[in-house]
């Protein structure tokens, strides 16, 4: 059977979620490998919650929030941004290869970039193939 | 011997030593403790054997002080017996506590350490690449010696653990605090950490002007102003993640904090969360076109594994270095 | 846990919307075995009202504790459903929206069972979060009623006049001895050519008398503490030197001093005394002592202003007086600056005397200037036949200057050369512009009228250098539209200078915490729907302070802002969406890294020496949250917990 | 150019000749962007104009105002109304008024061309 | 018949005689009289724009004045110039009360005229006064299959304050056309000037007009092109033959009189005086074989 990526999508409420709503309107088509989470602000993703998604078996991580200068609480995605740079430096010491995070900014009118995104990112996982703790039960 | 007295053990699994060390450091006040107590297993200090330990019936142990890492099949195997043999198991040290200075291994498979270390040093002289074997038969005879298991755990990954004295090593004042309650019988709920509650934090007395960080720098790079927070000034201070208890007693004398106590109580991956809340503070250049001066920030962070996790790798939600699509525990 | 959460989960069909891809019955089946959830059902539409009855039926029947509606997106119907579970007993927050629709079976093809398994763990991870969701109301307190406006020109008159008219009280803080502002020193309005003191002066009057505003005129604004409804301000009221009550007016003081220095009213053209009322109309109507251009009050050097005024009104004894106040909303109003013609080294650096800005214009044409509305020149007093007006000065100029439109320019320098042409008739007037930016009501057809009635010359380009030879000053420039370089003996040069918000916007956005864009303009909360609001609640913009405006434009925000305010002052208690951070004194170490993190000051490090969250202010963005490295900090209902639950119930298997 | 000592009578006599207000003229170039001629002039018949406004004499050793056929295209586009084509005469007028004749009816070759097309020619190209 | 008073012009009576004969075969078919003017002068051909100089406005009114004399209360045209001179001139005297009064003061012989005459065109007598019908009803060879380009030129709708249909969108010829029985074809430069008087001084401008024009035509499925102005006629008919000098690949397109397509339609091609065209239009409209059944 086909690998299919177990993929977990953290959206802002404000820009990404409604974006992702857009593309439903639109009717976007995308797999469904990923779900979606949706939380007030991007800044409200901790890197611990990441690191424990890919223990759980995730095989990838979306986190979307606002454009830059764009962010319903001002500067929440800036944090994000550099949590998810400094993840990044430290998930490749670690082995994990960080593209299997992904951050980008959606806003609440690109339900195209949104289901692109999703689709793009699908297909990124399935040629890495599964994350390290797929399929390891706790 | 009056058969009041307390039995204590003390073992030193994978670890420097300086636990061991550390419960001397109770000085004159051990000779008080053994007005009440009586030493009935501690190999270094006095000589028992294994089937001394062996020989005591189950729980005949009042407290053992376990001190290491779990590194080698002989770690688990006298954890285990310790663990039978005790009413109480402390975790003594950072070592048995989170794995420690040697968890940082596990950033390495066991054949990788055994090439570094016994074929790629330069100053090992091993022309036949010769590497220990855990049973060797010469002569009829079979020598066994302790396997290398794949990673470092933490005690309590292997065994039950009543309670914790952290620190690299415990400051005899914990000691302290522990055998009295223990001896007052007011000993806390099983598996509390006899440390803080909260952090570092909380007992240092240098200001954190509430300000952000635009630069790393390593503490003898740079003149470390005595009142100001040592994150304030750029350097990498554990001290928000980890447990108080210690009395600041590395920032008070310009260290920043290692991160031996481990973390708080809400805390699951200790390095985790002091990168993300490190980058929460971050500020650099404009906000918003801050990546690529992030990379530049980040070279003057060469080892983030090794800074962020000194002690708590082995515990952390990795546990060490994943394998893409190998097996991770 | 002794509470043991009872969820029910009712999945909407949404016609074929949802039932159309996604298998809603086995959905309902499969969900009932999952923890907690102790009933469920599917329905055509669940937002209908048999749909709603559903809810409640269950709702009381099967005790739950809360709900799970697996529908549209909660945009659409979160309020919705969080009325229905209300109306059945239940905090609105023990209901959650999963969104299957547009997340959902919108997005993904029908024919297989993907769309069903994901609709699953979606409304799994909801039940995750829904069970562990607190209950809450909103957050109450109580607020003062008074409003302060800072600033007192055209805006900040308007807005204390229209918050005062709805039953508030106002104190309107002006730096100035007088309020009126930069309006009050222009000689005609565009595009009806207005006399501006004629308009401005009797709402300046109207403010001194409102029994509602209290007019602190000479007075600045020292510092702000507090929030949303609570503010208070510590104002310095400067020292005049003399007693309002008691002056009359009669101008002998002013005459008796011998001390002249440059007139700031008018910019510098005239001289006034060091005792001296800006001009007739000012209000507050008395005279200001200059303590700066007096000889001297410590040691008393001279006090012939003193000697010379029957009414007693001097009193060298003045000091500065501190008032606090409580403040529920505040209105800045702080106005603009020219930006300075000294920095214009293509045109003189400031240094020749015929080369003037667009209010130094304003002056020499008004009536009550230097010269009683006669254009001349102030080098030597000559009425000037040939006037250049150079458009964008220091506008539009990326690389030099200011990058942005000062939006005003247009309209004053045609209204200058209009009225230039119209006392001089005989002179010629040049306009160099870039674009013409006539965008208000009737600007186009004045713009038109000027340029046709009143034969001004246009010419599209700017200036590149102006310099003086024999005796002349020389203008270089071009029309782009014939192509020609040209140029030009100018007698009197006007720069239409740009707009820079004046010191009072810093010092304001430094008190209250405001966010300054890249110009030095107060940013708004959103620049297009919020646009005279500030992140800081019970902050709001008026005027130019918050980028250049015409009158009407400053008074319709200076309406718009008194609007806002007087709307929070009329609410009996303020109340707060109560989705806020809560801190966990036990885990916080106070190390403070929380406290920059939060975009709106809403947390702090208390006498405990722990963090402490003011819930009126926090908007619930949770970063804090996430970046607390002890996790004492919590974002209600979206707990850590809550996340690593949900997270668990998607990856599921 | 040096606009100081532009020739403000030619301004006023454009003005006079082709009873049109050379100043309510705003510069948009709808004029030019319809005139079928543009190809063949030297200048578009918008910057004629603004060389009229500025006092600009070179406007009279253009090319334009002869190349125009007035055809009106112009004078029906113009959003202020102004008749272009009698500005374009205006500046004719001006320089045949000095009898300087565009064309010599001497040295024309006229064979086989029919009356209108001479009559209307002579009207508009000599004085 | 019905009489209607007729301005020739000098065209109609020199380069453009088929243009008055077909006009006038077509109005008698119809039947119309086109009594023609007693005394007529030349219109001036263009209308003079100076503001200060009226002896050019003389000529015009003049001919207005007769025709008033003659007792018309309506006088209508067929060349699109006369047409155009004769309204600006009418309407000047209507509206300029100034220049009227100078102008009547310097022309002594005649009484005073205030404008009270209608300049018609000719083909708002077959529109308005006589109706579309009236012209349907008298065709006998319809011109099936054939695209024709109406070219109004300058003329006929500028200025807005005289011209006879909308100066962005005219309509008129394409409505005679469909009459006729013919199918009218859309094409760009219906409007766009041929270069006028230019054609005397500058013919190369001319030339890359007619080019313009005349190809556009063509590209737009032309087969004919119409105009009712004999200068566009010269330059888009006789100039075609001096094209196809310079750019041999041209391919010629016929240029009519209006009325001479109607002339056409009613069965009377033969007053068309086709034998005067530079771009001989026979051909195209099956005429060759019909010689012979011309009525």
């Amino acid at each position: 059977m086909e690998f299919e990526p177990k993929l977990i999508g953290f959206l802002c409420k404000w820009c990404s979620s409604a974006g992702a709503d857009l593309a439903g309107v639109s009717r976007k088509s995308y797999p469904p490998n990923l779900v979606p989470i949706t939380v007030n602000c991007s800044g409200r993703i901790d890197v611990s919650q990441i690191v424990k998604a890919f223990k759980d078996g995730a095989d990838g991580v979306l986190v979307s929030g606002c454009h830059p200068g764009d962010c319903h609480y001002t500067s929440g995605n800036y944090k994000t941004w550099r949590r998810v740079a400094l993840l990044k430096h430290v998930l490749d010491d670690f082995g994990l290869d960080p593209d299997r995070v992904r951050l980008e900014w959606i806003s609440a009118t690109e339900g195209e970039k949104f289901a692109q995104t999703v689709e793009d990112f699908t297909a990124e996982i399935k040629e890495l193939g599964p994350g390290p703790f797929r399929d390891v039960k706790k | 011997m009056s058969k009041n007295k307390k039995k204590i053990g003390a073992y030193w699994a994978s670890s420097c030593g300086g636990c061991d060390v550390a419960l001397l450091g109770l000085h004159e006040r051990i000779l008080e403790l053994l007005d009440f107590a009586e030493i009935a297993f501690w190999p270094a200090a006095t000589d028992f054997k294994y089937d001394d330990l062996k020989g005591y019936g189950n729980n005949e142990l009042d407290v053992t002080f376990f001190n290491g890492g779990i590194r080698t099949t002989e770690n688990a195997e006298i954890a285990e017996l310790l663990r039978e043999k005790s009413k109480l198991l402390v975790a003594y040290g950072s070592c048995a506590h989170q794995g420690g200075i040697p968890g940082l291994a596990n950033m390495s498979g066991k054949n990788e350490l055994f090439d570094t270390v016994y074929k790629e040093i330069p100053t090992t002289n091993n022309p036949d690449g010769i590497i220990p074997q855990e049973s060797i038969k010469k002569d009829g005879l079979t020598l066994n010696l302790p396997g290398l298991q794949e990673r470092v755990r933490s005690l309590d990954r292997v065994v039950d653990v009543d309670y914790t004295v952290p620190g690299c090593p415990p400051p005899p004042e914990l000691t302290e605090d522990f055998l009295e309650l223990l001896i007052n019988g007011e000993l806390p709920e099983k598996g509390s950490v006899i440390a803080g509650s909260k952090t570092v934090c909380e007992e240092c007395s240098r200001e954190w002007n509430k300000e952000s960080i635009d630069a790393f720098h390593r503490p003898q790079e740079v003149d470390i102003d005595p009142d100001k927070c040592l994150l304030d000034q750029g350097i990498i201070c554990m001290g928000p993640v980890t447990r108080s208890g210690c009395d600041s007693s590395c920032p008070e004398v310009n260290m920043p904090c290692k991160g031996c106590f481990g973390p708080p109580s809400k805390v699951e991956d200790q390095g985790m969360e002091m990168l993300n809340s490190l980058a929460s503070v971050l500020q650099v250049g404009e906000e918003g076109q801050a990546l690529e001066q992030e990379k530049e920030l980040l070279s003057n962070l060469p080892d983030p594994i090794g800074t962020f996790y000194t002690f708590s790798l082995s515990n952390s939600i990795f546990g060490g270095k994943v394998s893409e699509g190998g097996e991770n525990d | 846990m002794a509470f043991k959460p009872r969820i029910g989960v009712f999945i909407c069909h949404c016609g074929e919307n949802i039932a159309g891809t996604v298998d809603v019955s086995n959905l309902a089946e499969e969900i009932i075995g999952y923890d907690n959830v102790s009933f469920s059902t599917d329905y055509e539409y669940m937002c209908s009202d048999p749909g709603q009855n559903k809810i409640k039926e269950a709702i009381e029947e099967e005790n739950l504790t809360g709900v799970v509606v697996a529908a549209c997106s909660p945009s659409m119907h979160e309020d919705t459903f969080r009325r229905v579970v209300e109306e059945a007993d239940l905090n609105r927050y023990q209901c959650e929206i999963a969104n299957i629709r547009e997340q959902c079976s919108w997005v993904h093809g029908e024919g297989n069972d993907r769309p069903t398994e994901k609709a699953l763990k979606i409304i799994k991870g909801t039940v995750e979060k829904v069970k562990r969701n607190v209950s809450m109301e909103p957050v109450e307190r109580e607020h003062s009623d008074k409003c302060l406006v800072i600033g007192g020109g055209i805006a900040g008159i308007q807005a204390a006049l229209d918050v005062a008219e709805a039953g508030n009280e106002v104190i309107l803080v002006e730096k100035s001895p007088t309020i009126g502002g930069h309006m009050a020193q222009l000689s005609e309005t565009f595009p009806t050519l207005d006399c501006s003191q004629c308009i401005l002066t009797p709402k300046m009057v109207e403010v001194n008398q409102h029994p509602n505003i209290e007019l602190m005129a000479y007075s600045e604004v020292r510092g702000i503490s507090g929030y949303v409804g609570n503010y208070r301000a510590r104002i310095e009221r400067k020292p005049t030197y003399v007693d309002a009550d008691a002056c009359n007016l009669c101008g002998d003081c002013e005459e008796v001093c011998p001390v002249e220095v440059t007139d700031e009213f008018n910019q510098g053209l005239d001289t006034r005394k060091a005792i001296n009322i800006p001009f007739s109309q000012a209000i507050p109507s008395s005279y200001t002592l200059d303590t700066e251009a007096c000889l001297g009050l410590n040691p008393l050097r001279c006090s012939e202003c003193a000697e010379a005024c029957d009414a007693d009104a001097i009193n060298f004894d003045q000091t500065s007086e501190y008032v606090e106040e409580e403040f529920g909303a505040i209105i800045a109003a702080t106005g603009y600056d020219l930006y300075p013609k000294e920095k214009m080294g293509e045109y003189g650096y400031g240094e020749y005397d015929d080369v003037i800005d667009g209010l130094q214009f304003e002056r020499l044409l008004s009536a009550t200037g230097p010269t009683g509305g006669e254009v001349r020149r102030p080098s030597d007093g000559k009425v000037p036949e040939n006037v250049v007006f150079i458009q964008c000065s220091g506008s539009r100029d990326p690389e030099n200057h200011n990058s942005y439109c000062s939006k005003i320019c247009c309209m004053y320098t045609a209204k200058h050369a209009k009225l230039y042409r119209e006392t001089v008739p005989d002179g010629n007037a040049y306009v160099f512009y870039i674009d013409i930016r006539a965008g208000g009501k009737d600007y186009e057809e004045f713009i038109q009228n000027v340029r046709e009635e009143d034969r001004v010359l246009y010419l599209k380009g700017k200036v590149s250098k102006l310099k003086k030879a024999d005796g002349k000053m020389k203008v270089w420039g071009l029309d782009e539209i014939s192509g020609e370089r040209v140029e030009i003996d100018a007698d009197l040069v006007v720069l239409a200078q740009s707009i820079i918000p004046s010191e009072g916007a810093e010092e304001t956005s430094e008190h209250l915490n405001l966010n300054l864009g890249a110009n030095g303009f107060f940013k708004e909360a959103h620049p297009k729907l919020r646009p005279v609001e500030s992140l800081t609640g019970g902050v709001f913009y008026a005027g130019t302070g918050q980028g250049p405006k015409d009158i009407p434009d400053s008074v319709s925000q200076g309406s718009g802002a008194a609007a806002k305010a007087i709307d929070l002052l009329a609410k009996p208690t303020l109340s707060h969406d109560p989705q806020v951070v809560e801190i966990d004194e036990d885990l916080c170490s106070g190390c403070g890294l929380c406290v920059g993190q939060c975009p709106y000051d809403a947390l702090d490090i208390n006498s405990k020496g722990v963090a402490e969250v003011n819930e009126l202010l926090c908007e619930g963005c949770g970063t804090c949250a996430s970046g607390c490295p002890t996790n004492a900090l919590s974002l209600r209902n979206l707990t850590d917990e809550q996340l690593t639950e949900m997270i668990h119930a998607h990856i599921g298997d | 150019m040096d606009l100081t000592n532009s020739d403000r009578e030619l301004t006023a006599n454009v003005e006079e000749l082709s009873g049109e207000n050379i100043f309510s003229c705003y510069q948009c170039g709808k004029c030019s962007a319809g005139c079928p001629f543009t190809e063949e002039m030297d200048i578009l018949p918008n910057q004629v104009i603004k060389k009229v406004q500025m006092g600009d004499g070179s406007v009279l050793d253009s090319d334009t105002p002869w190349t125009c056929a007035s055809c009106l295209s112009c004078e029906v586009d113009c959003p202020k109304g102004n008749d272009v084509p009698a500005i374009m005469e205006a500046i004719r007028e001006i320089s045949l008024r000095k009898n300087l004749d565009r064309v010599d009816i001497n040295k024309l070759e006229t064979k086989g061309l029919p009356e209108i097309a001479l009559v209307s020619n002579l009207r508009k190209k000599t004085g | 018949m019905r009489d209607i008073t007729y301005y020739p012009g000098c065209s109609l009576k020199d380069t453009a005689k088929g243009f008055e004969a077909s006009a006038v075969k077509v109005s008698e078919e119809m039947n119309v009289n086109l009594k023609e003017l007693d005394r007529w002068n030349c219109c001036g051909t263009v209308y003079s724009l100076t503001d200060d100089n009226l002896m050019k406005q003389l000529g015009p009114i003049r001919n207005l004045i007769r025709a008033r004399d003659e007792g018309s209360d309506k006088l209508y045209t067929l060349c699109s110039m006369c047409d155009n001179t004769l309204k600006r001139a009418n309407l000047l005297v209507r509206e300029e009360e100034d220049k009227r009064d100078k102008i009547n003061s310097f022309m002594d012989q005649e009484s005073d005229y205030e404008g009270s005459l209608e300049v018609r065109h000719y083909l708002e007598f077959l529109q308005d006064d006589l109706g579309w019908g009236e012209v349907r009803d008298r065709v006998e060879e319809p011109l099936e299959d054939l695209n024709v380009a109406s070219y109004y030129g300058c003329m006929l709708t500028r200025p807005k304050d005289i011209g006879l249909d909308d100066p962005h969108n005219p309509t008129i010829l394409g409505e005679l056309v469909e009459n006729l029985g013919g199918t009218p074809v859309d094409f760009p430069y219906e409007s766009e000037c041929c270069g006028s008087y230019n054609t005397v001084d500058n013919k190369e401008m001319v030339l890359n007009k007619t080019q313009t024009i005349t190809a556009g035509a063509r590209k737009s499925g032309a087969d004919v092109l119409i105009t009712s102005c004999p200068l566009c006629h010269f330059n888009l008919d006789s100039r075609q033959s001096d094209l196809l000098e310079v750019a041999p690949n041209h391919k010629p397109l016929p240029v009519l009189y209006f009325t001479q397509l109607m002339a056409v339609a009613f069965g009377y091609p033969k007053v068309n005086k086709f034998d005067e065209h530079a771009i001989d239009p026979k051909e195209v409209l099956k005429l060759e074989n019909k010689v012979g059944s011309e009525r």
